[in-house]
């Protein structure tokens, strides 16, 4: 990460300032949604967007996410560079058909003839207190489906960077925010820059265990390793960044290295992101693993609404210190 | 529009009208002591207010059976406690605990309960489309004679899920009304600036009777539900009803500010001329059908007992952590 | 129903008339030797005739400029033929040959032309309602003065994403035309079975212009369809036309007995009485615009056209093997 | 399996049987789809069951995937037993908010007081030559999802049995039948009996290899087999049968026995059910592996038309011979 003159962002501002620049760059970028104009998104996360580019840039749309996604599809085939805002991560499924038969496939169908640059932000993440149908982190979903690429970024830098990237990408991109991360602050730097898609970040140095980890659960296994150190235990933490394309090498290296690996992702755990990485890991590193990789995602329940029941379903800094420490024999 | 019943046929309703009365104080009791629970940071999450459309609720579930079936919405305390569901375990849910109506599961968005025919309320837009139209075929299938109604705010009408059912509903002549609640606004955006064309039509164009009322008239909003519930009941197929209404408070309780997308002027029109309450309480002791001061004693009665109800949740346990795991599946 | 150009008008349009004839023509000459192709088992999978819907297309696209856009169907030679495609790419395509429009990899319900403004056809019905309307949100946006137009048939009035799609157009004033092609069956099953109400008024509903017109009739889609266009084009927002018409094969090549769901004496009538090249030949006739010779040549030169395109597409390679993996992403 | 003394059913005739003998035997049992009565569907899987069970229990649909399964959600809460057929698996992405967002969480939501208990029918598989629109293999999603169960069998007497233990199931079970089984022929007893959902099959007994196969891939692993046989590779062929929920010793088992497996399923391979079964197998099976587990799915492509490229992105007996013997060191 360049310097950056001590200038922070918080996860929220640095979306924005992506999206501003971006739309500065390039005439064609627009942004399409519920509430993105004057409200700026019940986040928030686009203030002041409306009144620099205007109302013909930042479009309110009825409540039809898979209308003004198709619309979006079919913009971006003749010219237009469209972000569409999906509120709720949950709300994805009223756009699968628009994203995996459409956008996913136009350029594959056609031939290589037609070309579908378009971005999907959504969020995900618990704990907010919104229940089972605002609560889910459903990006598996996309992985699974080829010509999409799925982009989870953890930190303010990130999220600039590879906003930016996805933006200028040919291609559909499914950018997840974890909305609880929307506060973080974060080093940012002022001009422009680019994080590529498809290459993973060593977040944090270690020797003993790898943690790879996505979105905000890299804050939370950043957190464990610092518990673990307490004990003893290096931890290093991997972040993917992108889940598609997949940085396999780095994944694997750095389980080589360290012999044992947890993998974490607030997706449901079964038939999830933990599933892949864990296989690819397992594969990858078959001769060096010292203990089985283990995985940590959400737990096969609905997210429930009641505080003390939500706040397990999820992997926090403390069962992650668990299991990394029972893993590594301690 | 329809207009109000007659005022001969008052002392016939009076028990009626009253009863009306009574549940549209309750439900402002109940919300008053929702946004009290906010306030006082007791409440996990956020809520949608009911305050203003009191009128909806009452005017439709007084027309309809015990075992009859409601959907409702993420502004559905309303519709629950109109169709009879008791406080307490209202208050219960919406803190999370586990004498709540979903054992806590479920939270302000989700309440449901089989013995009120709620199928339950739902936190996404149009969400419950489907499920109240099926239960009509149910009803119809099973020819127990039931009637269902499906509560949606004026937002729903960008769903297009919403069309797909009214079709069906229409080929199979279900017993289903779905019933628009247009407060004006979809979160923080007017309706005007996301509904092309005309309301009314999109139903009339499936062949559904439709029919408008004034949502702020529960005399009127009582009698027009009669008639189609009672023309769904016969099996003359499904119905449309277009509700203009009005929330006082915020999209949700903590949507304070809201001069960027209406005004103070608007908010204090609809109050002072239009309140449910106030006039249909003026009008009842104009009428003679009721004293003041008894009316007020209503609203000490309402207030104290909600009062009481919020004191049973906030003193009632939270469920066990081991209970996450039960109802995911039957 | 708009009625046909006044005869009057006739010398002035001739050339138009005559091209509309070939074309019909020749769209009809194609789905011939298509069907010619699956009983000699050259064809891989299946194919949907147009033969019998051949104004429409034609109609509707003589109304265009060749930098106008369309979205097609399954049903969707015609559509491709009427904007200008090529009829031996289109059999290479047809039996997934490198030389396709699309290398092999969409076949016949996935042909994309974008030198004709084509932007695909597609097999979801009613997959390609948000894809027009997003050409015509960059058509509007980039003021490039282009219109689009949505093929579909009468079995997409069923998708919801329709409904959103035609609110979100006529709320931004888009210059697209939903081009409802009612040929009276959804695959085995007759229309009036699954539509309820009013179809014109669905659009209606929405603000659209709507019309309808005997799609059996050239010069009556084709006068329509200009009005709309240039209205389109003006900014006047988006239409509805719907199109009375019939297909004379089965639902797609292989369903040949088809008296379970129409009858032998229906599919008679059509072809007898409504057949649109036939009438429109005789008519030019009639009004000594054409001598029957020189259509019957038309007809024989088209034949002769089309089974050398299919010559080519026989003779042509399959793609190797390894373009399997290229032009997933861009 | 019991004794059938001969008596033979292809996969889609077992198909039918089941859902007979159930509507004989539970008149709240209906179907509901597109083109399902007089049609029978496309694949004629249901023919005659219109004929016995009527209109009302064999119900067509418009084409309103959305619509109709959300109705159906409805009508299980309220006393029916719905089959919804979804024609195509591909179209499921038009259903995921009803069955995600509705059906699998109302259970939960409701703290237990609503059930669900309907299926969803729908087909996989690709090589039918109907190119990336019709022949996805999409069960990872629903695998994903708490509250939902998935079923796929592998022959017709699994599909028989499964199929009625799901339409006996009080949750929302998913049901894949991959379509080139259809005319797969095998023993199915006359009478009722259920296979229950949750419990693996051994295919084939072996020593030196696991093949964990599903749906149609079963039929491509004991082809394998037998290739395997004859080069002295004697392979284990294990059928999960559901994939929620997972038979996990089943597996593990065989995996420890033979020491190294192979996992196939027809599904896009990355983020997909290879990845869970795989990581299943690499934890459980850790100490007992002698090389990483190997996957095989679908290629990372939308399916092709052209014929030479669709069939090299689905495995085969020859790759997973191939494939077998490279892990087995040959
Ligand atoms: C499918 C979906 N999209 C978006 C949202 C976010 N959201 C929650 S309430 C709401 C506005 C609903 O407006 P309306 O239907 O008019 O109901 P009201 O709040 O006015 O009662 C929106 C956009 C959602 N819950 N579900
Ligand atoms: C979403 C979806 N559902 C179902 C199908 C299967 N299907 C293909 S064509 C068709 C009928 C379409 O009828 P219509 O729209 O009237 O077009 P036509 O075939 O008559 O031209 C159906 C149901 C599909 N392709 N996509
Ligand atoms: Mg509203
Ligand atoms: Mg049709």
């Amino acid at each position: 990460m360049p310097e950056t003159g001590g200038r922070e962002l918080t996860f929220a501002q640095a979306i924005r300032e992506a999206l501003a620049e971006e739309m500065r760059r390039d005439p064609t970028v627009c942004i399409l949604g519920e509430d993105v104009a004057e409200a700026g998104t019940p986040f928030k996360v686009l203030s002041g967007l409306l009144e620099e580019f205007g109302k013909d840039r930042v479009v309110d749309t009825p409540i039809s996410e898979a209308g003004f996604t198709g619309l979006a599809v079919g913009a971006a085939m003749t010219g237009m560079r469209p972000v569409v805002d999906i509120m709720f991560g949950d709300f994805i499924t009223l756009t699968m058909d628009q994203m995996v038969n459409q956008a996913a496939k136009v350029h594959y169908m056609s031939g290589g003839k037609w070309k579908v640059p378009m971005v999907m932000r959504t969020t995900m993440g618990a704990t907010r207190r919104s229940a089972a149908q605002h609560s889910q982190s459903l990006h598996a979903w996309f992985c699974h489906v080829p010509g999409l690429k799925v982009v989870l970024p953890s930190t303010p830098y990130d999220a600039k960077g590879l906003l930016k990237s996805a933006i200028r990408d040919e291609n559909p991109v499914v950018f997840f925010e974890d909305k609880m991360m929307y506060k973080l602050k974060g080093p940012v730097p002022a001009g422009d820059y680019t994080v590529p898609l498809g290459v993973a970040d060593v977040k944090r140095v270690g020797e003993d265990i790898t943690l790879v980890a996505t979105s905000s659960m890299v804050q939370v296994a950043l957190g464990a390793a610092t518990l673990l150190e307490e004990i003893g235990i290096s931890a290093e933490v991997v972040d993917p960044r992108t889940l598609w394309p997949l940085d396999e090498k780095t994944l694997i290296e750095s389980a080589k290295k360290t012999s044992r690996a947890i993998v974490l992702d607030e997706g449901y755990e079964r038939y999830g992101v933990t599933a892949e990485l864990a296989s690819v890991i397992a594969t990858g590193a078959f001769y060096d693993l010292d203990a089985p990789v283990k995985r940590m995602g959400a737990m096969h329940v609905p997210i429930p609404f009641s505080p003390p029941l939500e706040d397990v379903t999820v992997p926090t800094e403390q069962t992650v210190f668990e299991a990394a420490r029972t893993l590594c024999g301690r | 529009m329809t207009t109000a019943a007659q005022p001969r046929e008052a002392s016939e309703k009076v028990d009626l009208w009253l009863r009306m009365y009574r549940q549209m104080v309750a439900i402002r009791q109940f919300e008053a002591q929702v946004n009290e629970l906010y306030t006082r940071a007791l409440m996990p999450g956020l809520a949608h207010l009911y305050i203003g459309e009191e009128a909806v609720a009452v005017g439709v579930c007084e027309a309809l059976e015990r075992t009859d079936y409601i959907t409702s919405t993420h502004r559905g305390h309303g519709h629950c406690l109109a169709k009879g569901a008791s406080p307490d375990q209202m208050f219960a849910e919406l803190l999370g605990k586990k004498a709540g109506y979903c054992k806590g599961k479920g939270g302000s968005m989700h309440i449901a309960d089989p013995a009120t025919g709620n199928l339950g309320a739902n936190a996404i837009v149009c969400g419950s489309a489907g499920i109240a139209t099926g239960a009509a075929f149910s009803a119809r299938r099973l020819g127990n004679g039931r009637v269902s109604v499906c509560f949606f705010g004026e937002g729903a009408l960008g769903q297009g899920v919403l069309y797909e059912v009214m079709n069906l509903a229409q080929l199979f002549k279900l017993p289903v009304i779905y019933v628009c609640e247009n407060n004006l606004y979809t979160e923080y955006t007017h309706y005007s600036e996301t509904t092309a064309g005309d309301i009314l039509m999109r139903a009339t164009a499936f062949g559904l009777e439709s029919a408008s009322v004034d949502g702020q008239d529960v005399r009127a909003v009582h009698a027009i539900s009669q008639r189609l519930v009672e023309r769904a009941r016969r099996g003359d197929g499904p119905a449309f009803l277009l509700c203009d209404t009005y929330r006082y408070h915020g999209h949700h309780v903590g949507d304070i500010n809201r001069e960027y997308y209406r005004s103070k002027q608007e908010e204090q029109t609809w109050k002072t001329e239009r309140d449910p309450i106030a006039n249909f309480g003026k009008w009842l002791v104009e009428q003679k059908l009721a004293d003041a001061a008894a009316l007020d004693r209503t609203q000490a009665e309402l207030e104290s007992e909600m009062k009481k109800a919020v004191d049973f949740a906030v003193a009632a346990p939270y469920p066990a952590v081991e209970e996450v795991e039960q109802d995911v599946y039957a």
